[in-house]
């Protein structure tokens, strides 16, 4: 059998395949069960792919989660789905259309358009000492946002962040990209876990992480 | 760590949790360094009576407050393109009108210019003519003056380079599937014509097929462009393209694939493949007819 | 010392001393490094059948050929005043035209520039506003491009200065008692107006009164300059700077004074110090009627 | 009495005053009296100064003369009164249109619109070997004029040249603009005599020479 999922989180079966599922309203044309159980798709989400991989992620079933890089919503949706109060960040107005919708049916969905490189723009509206900060941002400097969205962590939080190698540097190697990353990372966060994804993502690193003690601010 | 920042305050201090509007504009201006235990905090603060409300009061504000902000940047960014273009249109024209009277101008002093042992050759026409004056090397004060001038329409055919890349970047944001379809530069022409995307995509096929028919007709008098029945789109390569006799189908069909793909930018905002294939598929109907014929 | 340099040839060589405008011609294109006897060689070769007739050949070559020369260098000089103010008027424009774009861009990017803590300060119209947004440090692509065209707007408005100068520079070689009398753009204006010195020398001054009225009439609908009636001299200080029940006579009298100093150009080509102090003369008695209203 | 003056050139009264005269046509409503003796005014001409002043310039009558700078033709009338074949060149075309009227009645005067600069320009119409380069031209590098001309005089001519000092530098001494004049003519003259005009012309100077034997290219 599987390592236990977290609550809120099942393995469901959908035309003959086993697959990650959370109960909510539909949101990209996923299949859902009669029970409502709703596809998750490891190939389009980072987050799913981790959790198909069998990171421990240690979801507790109403964390409180900041969500940086929400695009359309199609990960956060089945964040909302089993979690607490969903804070869902995103940069470009397009996707953030899509992302409202996602939101209309989801009461502890709260989207906005906001740059996630700075927090001060929406640090009076995201509570603070949150279980979770979820990154998913395809943009230079990913250290650098983890550490400037730390401040939203409760001290036993968790950063659990997929990092894109070709976002930092196109032309370096994947690996001597995450290592820098880590090393960044580490100003601010001890390192639990790491895990490539490449069996459903190139190129991409999940990491996961504690805030660090010293230095409360970050 | 939440650090304490007695200067912080929660969105709820700054708008009525209960007017959306106040509320949605707290979330959109206001900052705070640190966060804190906000729903504790509006609870204890006497403006929710617990955090149930607090939620829903944050649901409601975010939600408007994103929606807001979503069409307040669509918006801009839509005028950023009519910008541009605009800007891109006054680089061209005012550096042909530079270029004419340069070119006229060094004519004259031509002749007198000592250019060695042969006679100096004909300065080319509009801009190249600029840029060859910009090389000369002045004698005379006039010289000196007529180079400046070439100089200043050659800065401007540059800036008109680059902000027609500007256009050929910003115009897939802002629609992507009309700036596939018309290409960057005529995509914004539409737009700015049209008045927007949201004006666009409520037009008739018709109506965008004659687009822009008045400049055309201008264009054309003026010896730059061919004939106006046909709007802007006239310059795509599909209806340039083809032969004289079918022109008409063609400058149909891409209208009326260019109305579908205006739609589906304002309504969907996503690239759909379909349209793109469809417009091949008429494209080559049309084509193979100048075969058989 | 006259060294001998077997490759050079005097003016007769190249053209029949018989033949008035050949003979010219030679004068004028021709050169040599080196001078010879020429009257000896001439009647030795036998272009002419002593060194008399050889003077008097070379006195109607030279005077025709120098007539021919000053008319071409009053000509050339008249032309390139004409091509100096027509591109000061193209660099204006054109500045005001990119300025205006860039100005109206600007404004849409202004609120979101962070100037520190105070509000953008309105940006002026026209070139003081391209400057001031040339002075930005860019932010974003958009502020690049609008910063960009600002440098452009302002380099155009610098070379229209240069023309200034330039125009105020050769004015008064091209006609010394028109340029001191309208100042030197007016004076060029006139010229480019008429058609050249001679033109304008042969126009009565009820003609010189309303040159340019339509160009002045165009100007005043679009908001710039003042009542068509009198051509561009209204633009002029006596005109202008009178009381306007007197403008009409102060025009008049500006007119005729003009016409005479373009006759005064055309014919003699000297200053003459009369035709001011006469024009002075006039002005005060108008302006003497203004006093005792 | 006066050192004899060269023929065609006396001395003859006008209205009281003795001045220095020629005979020809009028040109710019000098008076004349009833021998067609023309005044010749030394305050609008260098070269009636240099005589005035009693410069020895041994004028023949019947010399052949390169005049250069003929500006108006105001000297220059007066030169073709008394010598022979008299080549007037004059650099800008306003001046050169009195010179044309000057040259109208006078069949032994030669206009020419040339820059003196350039003797290339005009060594196919002006005949060698000249008992007379005169040089009254207000520019810039009046010294090189002179040596650029020399090529017009005859082994035993002579250079007659009035250098305004402001023309060379506005701002300098003009002893040391005349100093460093006459060393630049001494590149192909021999200075016989210089004497001031200031009496007539302020800050000009008169300078006679003869071209040096050696290297016969000017």
């Amino acid at each position: 059998m599987s390592t236990d999922l977290p609550p809120g989180i099942q393995r469901r079966r959908f035309d003959g395949r086993e697959r990650l599922a959370t109960r909510g309203e539909p949101v990209y044309g996923e299949p859902q069960d009669e029970e409502g159980w709703r596809a998750w798709d490891a190939g389009r989400s980072k987050l799913g792919a981790m959790l198909e991989l069998e990171l421990n992620l240690g979801f507790a079933g109403d964390d409180g989660v900041l969500y940086l890089g929400a695009a359309s919503g199609t990960t956060v949706s089945h964040v909302a789905d089993f979690a607490g109060p969903t804070y869902a960040v995103e940069f470009a107005p397009r996707p953030t259309r899509d992302l409202l919708a996602v939101a209309d049916a989801r009461p502890n969905l709260f989207p906005l358009l906001k740059d996630a490189r700075a927090p001060e723009t929406y640090a009076h509206v995201v509570e603070a000492g949150l279980e979770y900060v979820v990154q998913d941002v395809a943009t230079r400097g990913q250290a650098t946002v983890a550490l400037r969205n730390r401040r939203f962590l409760a001290p036993d939080g968790r950063l659990v962040a997929a990092i894109k190698a070709r976002s930092e540097d196109v032309l370096e190697d994947p690996d001597d990209v995450f290592s820098d990353v880590l090393d960044d990372l580490r100003e601010g966060y001890a390192i639990t876990d790491t895990r490539r994804l490449d069996r459903f993502h190139d190129d991409h690193l999940a990491v996961v992480a504690e805030p660090r003690a010293d230095d409360g601010r970050s | 760590m939440s650090g304490q920042n007695p200067g912080d305050s929660g969105w709820f201090r700054y708008g009525d949790p209960n007017d959306a509007e106040s509320a949605a504009t707290a979330i959109t201006e206001r900052t705070a360094e640190q966060p804190q235990n906000w729903p504790a905090e509006a609870v204890r603060a006497g403006f929710v009576e617990d955090e149930d409300e607090y939620y829903d009061a944050l649901h409601d504000a975010t939600v408007r407050a994103t929606r807001e902000a979503v069409q307040e940047r669509e918006t801009a960014t839509e005028q950023q393109l009519q910008y541009t273009i605009a800007a891109m249109d006054d680089a061209e024209r005012t550096a042909n009108e530079i270029a004419e009277r340069v070119v006229e101008w060094a004519g004259s002093l031509a002749d007198s210019r000592s250019e060695g042992e042969g006679r100096a050759p004909d300065i080319p026409g509009g801009v190249d003519g600029a840029r060859a004056v910009a090389a000369w090397t002045p004698e005379t004060p006039a010289e000196e003056r007529v180079v400046s001038l070439a100089e200043r329409a050659v800065d401007l055919d540059a800036e008109r380079a680059e902000l027609r890349s500007f256009v050929e970047s910003q115009a897939p944001a802002v629609a992507p599937n009309l700036a596939e379809m018309a290409g960057p530069v005529l995509a914004a022409r539409l737009l700015s014509l049209a008045g927007g995307l949201e004006s666009l995509a409520k037009k008739p096929a018709g109506t965008v097929q004659v687009l822009g028919a008045e400049d055309a007709l201008f264009a054309h008098l003026r010896g730059r462009g061919s004939s106006p029945k046909h709007g802007v789109i006239f310059t795509h390569e599909h209806v340039r393209g083809t032969h004289p006799d079918n022109r008409g189908s063609a400058a149909r069909a891409l209208a009326g694939k260019l109305a579908i793909a205006a739609r589906i930018d304002h309504y969907a905002g996503e690239f759909r493949q379909s349209v793109h294939d469809d417009l091949a598929d008429r494209m080559a109907t049309i084509r193979d007819r100048e075969v058989g014929e």
